[in-house]
């Protein structure tokens, strides 16, 4: 396989539009990336020969598409290798699928002085819901620390799992640090003492290769959007055992196997935890997206990306007044920074002014700007499609923020 | 008549009928002729789950191979019931969980094949070889 | 405005396709219903010019789909006349905002021995959730009888708003049945008790005038794959006050206001509902959907409906041994049947033959299937773009169906 | 100078610059004669919701006219916000309700009305209403 970074290029139409009169670079993959054309043709597709609504019907429309849509949790179950196909379901994205686990199988277990381990790096959407449940049952948030460089000290997590540990929940990558956790030896740590994990892992899907069996994580969380499919969908990855001890999360529709007035018996995974009418365009645009990357060689595009964050640290750290912030061995393609003591907004206004979309403030992530007290960074993050060129331009930007605010 | 064999046949028999409809009046003519499950095992512990009609199946093991007999509320579902039971009942745990099912898309019926739940054959299959496995364990454990 | 049924077709490409070499004759629009091409063409723009992610995002796709994202909040507000923009949530169907409301209200007011009402034709979506919440409350849920023509009585209705009743929750048109339930009257006589009630319009919207200004309901959920939009968006109608005083539901990402690693803080309204990424293709979807349905007229649709059940319960009563059930007098285009005593499931698949996609069985509404001591029905239900001619190729089929299983 | 003339003269100002550079050049300029809000006013009351940077924002009336000062962590946002003071600061409250603030849109800022939580233009605006409004009615109820 070789990795044509033109032909790459001209599969997502959307980088062929100019911003300002300037080519569009796009450089704000961690917030979603973009599509290629086999994923907006599949949507078409789908809506103008084949759209129906799935389970149950007998029309032949209906009949393709439930195929269709249960070959694709085939097919996604396969590219992140999880054991059983049935232990992967479709939620909305990795706040769902979050918050799903907080509310069944985490109310469920926890108790009074329980503690629950989160790191100091989480997405707010990694973070919240487990302080809204520690609240609710008077449990204890424990938050691992992590060191200046964005490194998790495993010997630190490993004296914080106790006996009243009854979860860890873990980012597998930063999604502003840009830090690989070390989440499979984390995870055989926690696994020792029979705690369960969560690995939200929406920054790493189509960026570094999922192997849930080779992790052997309780649960992994991620969403369609940040892996090339379309918005609207996630995944969330659960073991058979906790799927079928928990609670359904919504009820109604097709997640149900009997109904009375009064009483209700559920269908079986992964059925139960997908109330109401499925979003069967984005399963079956997601399903396009991972067959595009499977196509365009995933470890290739690792490598990739991963050559695009060494060139830009080196660039980046040749400005005079640029502070990195992330600087883990193990680490994607993501470039938090600042440029002098220039507010992010100052200098993103002005990055844009050159068709550079980055990103500017906390990410979501407000605790890890608090711990650098700082309000906000810039950060430039890598997909597949971006070039050495492009980070060249985002440079030359950088310069003229500086040349103004200097 | 082997498993195959039985196959064949009723791939001739579908052969001679060039459209849907007389493939669907044949299936129904079938329907009426399944081996009827004994009144006592029409109950929710013999019921296939999965299924938008209702399907009772119940299998016994006799002289090393499993009869099988079934009922259905719908038609065309008991039609495919006896198809099933056509090929399978009477056989050994071992053909059964080794059986190849393609033709039912040889005759027409793969749109019954989708791995959906608003049809039972997949469930019927699925249950038919699980009583299967069930037998062989239980012989190999005597 | 003239309604032009040829022009209206030719906007909705599935119908040009065939299904077993025969028209797709589409009668199971109360399942989903398909999209008119701006839809499509709505999506594909969005994906090839402008995806980004919205909300604090300082680039400039970012901001043009932020304006974009909440105009489109603001003319959906105004399609169904919401009071105030902000009042209008996305979530991703109508099992989520019903499931929402059970959360964040139900949850908050419920107390031990407190009753909800529901109807008995409930949806499961608009059933097992207060289900559910009645059992974690120790509360009761109290069912609204109707006739067997489907119609509910208003005085018995009247005399169950008791003083321990907390919420009502109504389907504004039943899925099964068809009837349209006189709700404004039922949500006055609620709130002359200071009762609060929740309205499942899945079935409404885009098919009769939703009007919440008159209609005064609290909360009112509908889908957008229900009314010629993609699939993976719903609404949630809210009175502010309510919202204010509901906790999230969801929480992460963008719904927060202030975060540090052991405490939250909210948004306002209607962001504090919104946790994660938001399905910005599929609101500018809905939105072109809508738009779609004001310049073809909604009065006028909703005639033209009408004039389809009228006539396909004509023709339908004039074949021996069908049996038509809901007969409410203020009916919507559903038609639900059987044909003497052939399996719904037997019926469909010869119907299905046609290249006629209706839908059988229980049609997620299990308790209307055991008060008519069935196991489940026919459903043929119309959308805009059916005709006449569409409902006599179904008598066709249901004659084949007769001499078949007759 | 009525609000009209100031807004005519702002677009006159920025019609000199033909690209967005100068124009955020000036802007910049503009960000630096901000009239600095008393430190004592920097609180979270005075902060306004909303907006990447940090905007605090004062008002008091004075001779039926209402004085705003304000400060931003951002320096772009610190111009946007000079803007804003020289239109609605000195106006009566009436004036600024019912201010129209097109002139935004023709000196090229545009970008910046968005509706968005991401720039905090429109909060800002909305808070130096909601201070006129709240003056006007408490003189009424003098
Ligand atoms: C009356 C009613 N309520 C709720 C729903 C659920 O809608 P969704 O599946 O879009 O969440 C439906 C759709 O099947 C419905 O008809
Ligand atoms: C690490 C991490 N977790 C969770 C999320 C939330 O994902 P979504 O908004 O798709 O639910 C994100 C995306 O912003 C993220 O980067």
């Amino acid at each position: 396989m070789t990795f044509d970074i033109n032909k790459i290029r001209s599969d997502f139409p959307i980088l062929q539009r100019k911003i300002y009169d300037k080519p569009l670079i796009y450089l704000d993959n961690a917030a979603t990336t973009q599509k290629p054309q086999i994923v907006i043709d599949r949507i078409t597709d789908y809506y103008t020969y084949e759209n129906a609504n799935i389970h149950r019907g007998v029309h032949y429309l209906s009949q393709i598409d439930t195929t269709a849509f249960e070959n694709a949790r085939e097919y996604i179950a396969r590219f992140i290798n999880a054991p059983k196909k049935e232990e992967v379901i479709f939620t909305k994205g990795t706040t769902e699928s979050i918050n799903l686990v907080a509310a069944s199988f985490g109310r469920k277990i926890l108790n009074k002085d329980d503690e629950v381990l989160v790191t100091a790096m989480e997405h707010h959407s990694n973070l919240v819901p487990w302080q809204m449940l520690c609240y609710e049952k008077e449990a204890r948030l424990k938050v691992i620390p992590y060191s200046d460089k964005g490194e998790i000290n495993l010997s630190t997590y490993q004296m914080m799992l106790g006996d009243k540990t009854k979860i860890v929940a873990l980012p597998h990558i930063s999604n502003t640090l840009g830090s690989i956790n070390p989440v499979k030896e984390m995870i055989r740590m926690a696994h020792e003492k029979n705690i369960p994990v969560l690995i939200d892992g929406a920054q790493a899907l189509s960026h570094l290769k999922v192997d849930i069996a080779d992790l052997d994580c309780d649960f992994y969380c991620c969403s369609g959007h940040k892996a090339y499919g379309p918005m609207g969908v996630g995944i969330l990855y659960g073991k058979t055992e906790h799927l079928n001890f928990m609670d359904p999360y919504q009820t109604g529709g097709e997640m149900v196997e009997h109904v009375t007035l009064y009483e209700t018996s559920f269908n079986e995974i992964p059925f139960k935890f997908e109330a109401g009418t499925p979003n069967v365009e984005a399963v079956l645009g997601m399903e396009a997206a991972l067959h595009y990357v499977e196509e365009t060689g995933l470890d290739e595009i690792t490598a990739h990306e991963k050559n695009l964050l060494v060139y830009g640290t080196k660039k980046l750290q040749q400005i005079k007044g640029v502070q990195i912030y992330g600087k883990a061995a193990e680490k994607a393609g993501i470039l938090s920074f600042l440029i002098d003591d220039i507010h992010s907004f100052d200098a993103g206004t002005i990055i844009d002014k050159f068709g550079i979309a980055i990103r500017t403030g906390h990410h979501c992530a407000q605790p890890v700007m608090n711990k650098f007290g700082i309000p906000g960074t810039v950060r430039a993050s890598f997909a597949m499609y971006n070039t050495r060129e492009e980070i060249d331009k985002l440079v030359e930007a950088i310069l003229q923020v500086k040349k103004m605010f200097g | 008549m082997s498993m195959e064999e039985i196959q064949e046949q009723i791939i001739t028999e579908f052969s001679y009928f060039d459209d849907w409809l007389d493939r669907y009046n044949h299936l129904i003519e079938m329907g009426k002729s399944v081996p009827l499950i004994n009144e006592k095992y029409k109950t929710k512990n013999y019921l296939i789950g999965g299924c938008q009609s209702r399907v009772w199946l119940h299998a016994a093991m006799k002289d090393g191979v499993i009869i099988f007999s079934a009922d259905s509320d719908a038609v065309i579902t008991k039609g495919i019931v006896n198809l099933l039971i056509r090929v399978f009942s009477g056989q050994t745990p071992d053909t059964i969980i080794d059986a190849d099912i393609s033709f039912i898309d040889e005759i027409g019926l793969k749109e019954h094949l989708s791995p959906t739940r608003s049809n039972g054959l997949m469930s019927m299959i699925k249950q038919m070889k699980l009583y299967a496995l069930a037998f062989k364990t239980k012989s190999a454990n005597q």
